[in-house]
């Protein structure tokens, strides 16, 4: 038993996605025009102890985006938690 | 668990092979000891087809330090210093996985290099694909480019040279090699050995998973859609962790601490442990649940056969063995003690308590090894029966020089070595897009010319000339930039060598590769064999590719091959003729792969060697270049605008020369042993004086200056426009499906 | 001047700014390792390029939590001079020390080659022995270079003199095509407010030696020494 | 009115993930010790033309994570559809 956490990273819609961008044009070259507003995030998927709180992982994993794994200037996260 | 015959093909061993491990263990192997064999008597570990020929190799001379059976050779540069380098392949891992696969390839090369406690300094490659038109190419072109850029960017090793050529027999099967050259002080080589009973045997780096378990096996089979299948999970690269080994290791090395240090290649564990045990006369014994793993509930049979990426094992010096925890620490790296060296000569597995291998460690690296058959096949007749006067002479030359300069096979690679960073470490003095790149050595003033260089096409119509002229003309572009070649390894990449047709061209290569060493005296250090490169298309050409080394004593006198200045006169050293024979001009204007190869004369090609050394060091040339792929037409192109990749301008010139026969042929034909070279006017008597003592056949053909490229009649064009097609053919047909 | 240059695991163009700096320059380095927290007394911080902590995750984003980095700070915080080149840039980046952010190069692939750059400051210690737009030849590497702020950062960036250096052309114009990464008006180097953070791709210790094809990074490093 | 499409592409668990043992060590480093098997992937928000039937965008979404957002060779995908 433990925690099991998804992250989802995204850009904000403020700030340019070279990738994305490339990836949508590619896709329209491949015959896919119905496709629009492609934009490329990250999804990470972690394990806490399952000892930890539930308050305690919702804190942990906050922190952790703050500072790692999202730039905040560009960047925003949401996740989800539950107990596997 | 039964060791059935079943088991045993699966694991790619014959039945009498199967014999032999019986007889040399006086019992049955369990299935762990089964899967040791199998992996290290693959044809990929093993050379099973290829050692008998291989034996015959040249490998002795003077500068020589270390030749074939370690993980890397070495030459001798004068000044206490030596230069080590390898080529390796990773053909088949690329063409199922094109970034990964080229990816860990670059890995597995560098690890071959740096475990010899030198530290790289450069890195090439030779790569082969299919038509551009083809969408699959195309993928794995870009994927296999970015896994090599990835992996070399993140070390911060330059990647300064290389060859990239296109043709359908590559379609399916595409070629990765991949070169590593490094530097060191002698006194700091060490070497792949273990010795000293009870010395600790330690493993480090990476974690080890369940990926590339047998690899090496894989690599000596041909590929198929089961291939795929019968996979584990695909090596993944971490260039990060590397970096912290190279890193590590060089430290380890350089403060003593080692008897010897081997990387983990193909088969892993298994192979480290048994070839570091054979080199030193020495048994080893490991216990494998002391190995650093990734994943759960691993057997001892996955243990030993996996190979996870960026490991290596090393015997300590007595009494180091907490200084190199203490040096690993600071890497973040792990560090496991598993066993210790012993005297029985056995390599000795246990795990939790049991022993689960026990064989001669020198029988593993001992494999059965074959003289397979040969036979010529039919269509060398063929092709020699071929008449060039069937060939109609062309009147639009113009259109067919930019036709080639646009040739991907011969168009400028730019677009692919802008994405390498090939200046990293601030040694590159001459950047890609000359004949050979050129490193300085920083502690002195000597320069590394390096390059590597081969053709397909012509090993197709003549093997034997092929291998020589792959050589030669390796030899050739480090000539030109005036090194001196010292040494040379080889990639050989043949089909199945279990075909008679197959192992007749292979053996006819390397006869060729072996008189052009031994008459150019360039010694083979090393080299790899990459057999089983089929597909349903059958084998692909028969493909050496050669890295040479050649050495500078004063790096200020390096040569380049674009024109210098306007006036300067233009020499071609090496004959006026016609052969179209071979010639990517047959090829692409025509539509024909075949005709009689060019030849080359090996005494005329080691004096040219030396004319173009004398000629650098007396400072009297500006510019050398040698004739390849699209012959004349193209070289004098290649010499007018590809300064300009090192911001240098671009410049005409005018050619008329003596000749006589079809002009298509004295344009484009690719006779060998040919060189542009430019200079002062002022110069012109020493000049000629020193290549009329070397017994040159040269001619001057025109003159630098302009802004058009004039040859006689036939062309006339404005250097900028075909300049433009030159540089930007490879990107546009890459992003454009193959047009032009 | 005295520099120290920090080396995090992954630093792989430290030893390239030791040589220009000790053995072309004649200047005192010490090599520290990001684990530490002394500097060593410097007058100059250098940040080097090259992959911190592979790139993973985000350029730079590992590498701000060693434990130099505080001591960067507080050395920064009082005046002293930090220079970031490519990783270092991105570094500085991450870690707050300058604004912005360095996104993936426009066409998604690692670029390795020579730039032209106009230095549009020369009020800089880092840029003070460059005459006003002068136009210099750089190469860079790397493949994510492309820099990015929000309009209201630009402005800031703009009105405070902060932009040091832009891609240009060899005249000196700032065009498209001279911008080999997509970077937001062609920004190649900015400074911080106080001037004594400078963050730039391209790379200054590749081009202080003749042999290696061109001597204007010199500048760069003269100028942090007359500072 | 369109579809939103929400594309998760993860590595095989076999599969090694550099990038999210180095992130995971370097947490360790920070101090948050409960934190275990990170993994990074790809997290990938697409629009389509409303005029699609669901029916169109699923075989769509098939088809371009199979040729292009996911590498079949290392990743797993899965997507969510929704109307906004
Ligand atoms: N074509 C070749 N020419 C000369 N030596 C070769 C050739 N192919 C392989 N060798 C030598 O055989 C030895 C074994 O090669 P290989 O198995 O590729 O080594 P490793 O596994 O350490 O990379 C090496 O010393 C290599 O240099
Ligand atoms: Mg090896």
């Amino acid at each position: 038993m433990s925690w099991h956490a998804k992250v989802y990273v995204v850009l904000k819609p403020s700030v340019m996605d070279p990738q994305g961008s490339t990836v949508q044009r590619a896709l329209h070259q491949m015959g896919y025009s119905a496709i629009e507003n492609l934009r490329i995030g990250k999804f990470i998927e972690v394990n806490f102890d399952q000892a930890l709180q539930e308050q305690e992982v919702h804190k942990q994993l906050n922190e952790i985006c703050d500072k790692l794994l999202a730039n905040p200037n560009i960047e925003t996260y949401q996740f989800q938690i539950e107990r596997v | 668990m039964k060791i059935t015959p079943q088991l045993i093909q699966d694991h790619g061993l014959k039945p009498d092979e199967y014999e032999r491990i019986v007889q040399i263990l006086g019992r049955e192997p369990n299935l762990t000891e089964l899967g040791v064999y199998s992996v290290m008597w693959s044809e990929h570990c093993g050379y099973k087809h290829s050692r008998a020929l291989l034996k015959k190799l040249p490998t002795q001379g003077k500068k020589v330090l270390q030749g074939p059976g370690e993980n890397a050779g070495i030459l001798d540069v004068g000044n206490g210093w030596a230069v080590v380098f390898k080529i390796e392949s990773h053909n088949h891992p690329s063409a199922v996985e094109p970034y990964q696969g080229a990816a860990t390839g670059v890995g597995g090369i560098l690890r071959d290099i740096f475990t010899m406690g030198a530290r790289p300094i450069a890195i090439l490659n030779a790569l082969r694909f299919g038509p551009l038109s083809n969408l699959k190419s195309r993928q794995l072109l870009t994927g296999v480019i970015r896994g090599i850029a990835d992996y070399g960017n993140c070390m911060g090793i330059p990647t300064v040279a290389g060859e990239v050529s296109f043709d359908d027999s590559y379609l399916d099967n595409c070629l990765v090699n991949a070169m590593c050259v490094g530097v060191i002080r002698h006194d700091k080589i060490i070497k792949g050995v273990a010795s000293g009973v009870e010395n600790s045997v330690i493993y480090i780096g990476a974690t080890t998973g369940r990926d590339g378990i047998h690899g090496a096996t894989f690599a000596s089979t041909e590929i198929s859609e089961k291939s795929q299948e019968k996979r584990s999970a695909v090596q993944v690269a971490d260039p990060f962790m590397e970096k912290l080994l190279m890193e590590a290791t060089l430290e380890l090395i350089e403060k003593n601490l080692l008897i010897g240090i081997q990387d983990m290649g193909a088969a892993g564990l298994t192979c480290s442990t048994c070839e570091m045990a054979s080199r030193g006369n020495m048994g080893i014994e490991i216990d494998v649940s002391k190995v650093p793993l990734r994943e759960l509930k691993m057997n001892p049979y996955e243990i030993l056969l996996s190979e996870s990426q960026e490991r290596m094992l090393l015997v300590a010096k007595p009494g180091c063995e907490a200084e190199i925890h203490s040096i690993l620490k600071k890497w973040d790296l792990n560090a496991a003690t598993i066993g210790k060296v012993t005297e029985t000569g056995l390599m000795v597995v246990k795990h939790e308590g049991e022993k689960v291998v026990e064989v001669p460690a020198q029988s593993l690296t001992d494999p059965p090894m074959y003289h397979p058959q040969k036979l010529e096949p039919a269509f060398l007749a063929e092709y020699r029966s071929f008449r060039e006067s069937s060939i109609p002479v062309p009147t639009n030359f113009n259109q067919i020089l930019l036709r080639l300069l646009a040739d991907p096979t011969i168009a400028s690679k730019q677009f692919i070595y802008q994405q390498y960073d090939h200046m990293v470490q601030t040694n590159t003095i001459v950047l890609p897009g000359s004949d050979a790149a050129v490193l300085r050595i920083k502690e002195t003033n000597q320069g590394l010319a390096m390059s590597v260089d081969g053709n397909g096409i012509y090993c197709l119509l003549n093997p034997y000339e092929g291998g020589k002229i792959a050589v030669a003309e390796a030899a050739r572009n480090v000539a030109c930039s005036g090194a001196v070649p010292i040494g040379l390894t080889n990639c050989l990449n043949f089909g199945n060598p279990e075909k008679p047709e197959v192992f007749y061209m292979f053996e006819k290569v390397v006869e060729g590769m072996s008189d052009a060493s031994v008459a150019l005296e360039i010694p083979i250090t090393g080299g790899n064999v990459s057999f089983y490169n089929e597909s349903q298309l059958g084998p692909i050409d028969p493909t050496p590719i050669i890295g040479v080394i050649g050495v500078l004593d004063d790096v200020s006198k390096h040569v380049t091959q674009w024109f210098k200045k306007s006036g300067d006169l233009i020499y071609l050293i090496g004959e006026v003729n016609d052969l179209i024979g071979g010639s990517r001009y047959l090829q692409v204007v025509h539509g024909k792969k075949t005709g009689i190869c060019p030849t080359i004369d090996l005494k005329n090609a080691k004096l040219l060697y030396q004319c173009l050394n004398e000629l650098a060091n007396k400072r009297l040339i500006q510019s050398a270049h040698d004739c390849s792929e699209g012959g004349l037409a193209v070289a004098i192109s290649e010499c007018c605008f590809t300064g300009i990749a090192c911001g240098k301008p671009l410049i005409g010139a005018k050619i008329n020369m003596a000749w006589h026969g079809r002009m298509d042929g004295i344009l484009f034909g690719e006779s060998q042993s040919r060189v542009l070279i430019s200079f002062s006017p002022q110069e012109k008597k020493l000049v000629d004086q020193i290549l009329s003592t070397y017994g040159m056949t040269f001619q001057q053909i025109g003159v630098v200056g302009g802004s058009q490229l004039l040859i006689e009649q036939a062309v006339q064009i404005d250097v900028e426009y075909i300049a433009e097609q030159f540089f930007s053919s490879l990107e546009h047909q890459v992003n454009s499906g193959g047009k032009a | 001047m005295r520099f120290s240059i920090i080396v995090f695991p992954g630093s792989n163009c430290d030893h390239d700014c030791e040589y220009a700096i000790r053995q072309v320059l004649k200047n005192p380095v010490e090599m520290i390792w990001h684990k530490n927290t002394d500097l060593k007394n410097p007058d100059c911080v250098v940040i080097p390029g090259g992959f911190s902590y592979g790139d993973y995750l985000r350029t730079g984003a590992i590498a701000r939590f060693s434990p130099i980095m505080e001591s960067i700070f507080n050395f920064a915080n009082k005046g002293g001079l930090v220079i970031g080149i490519c990783n270092g840039f991105q570094i500085l980046c991450e870690a707050q020390f300058l604004p912005g952010v360095l996104l993936k190069n426009k066409n998604l692939r690692f670029v390795c080659r020579n730039t032209y750059v106009r230095v549009d400051e020369v009020d800089t210690p880092f840029t003070n022995q460059c005459k006003n737009s002068s136009v210099l030849s750089m190469p860079i590497a790397h493949g994510e270079g492309n820099f990015f702020i929000d309009e209201e950062g630009l402005k800031k960036l703009e009105d405070q003199h902060q932009i040091i250096m832009r891609y240009c052309n060899s005249k000196g114009q700032i065009t498209d095509e001279s911008n080999p990464n997509g970077s937001l008006k062609n920004i190649a180097g900015i400074c911080n407010q106080a001037r004594n953070i400078f963050g730039l791709m391209p790379h200054p210790e590749r081009v202080c030696e003749k042999e290696l094809g061109g001597i204007d990074g010199q500048l760069i490093w003269q100028s942090i020494s007359n500072s």
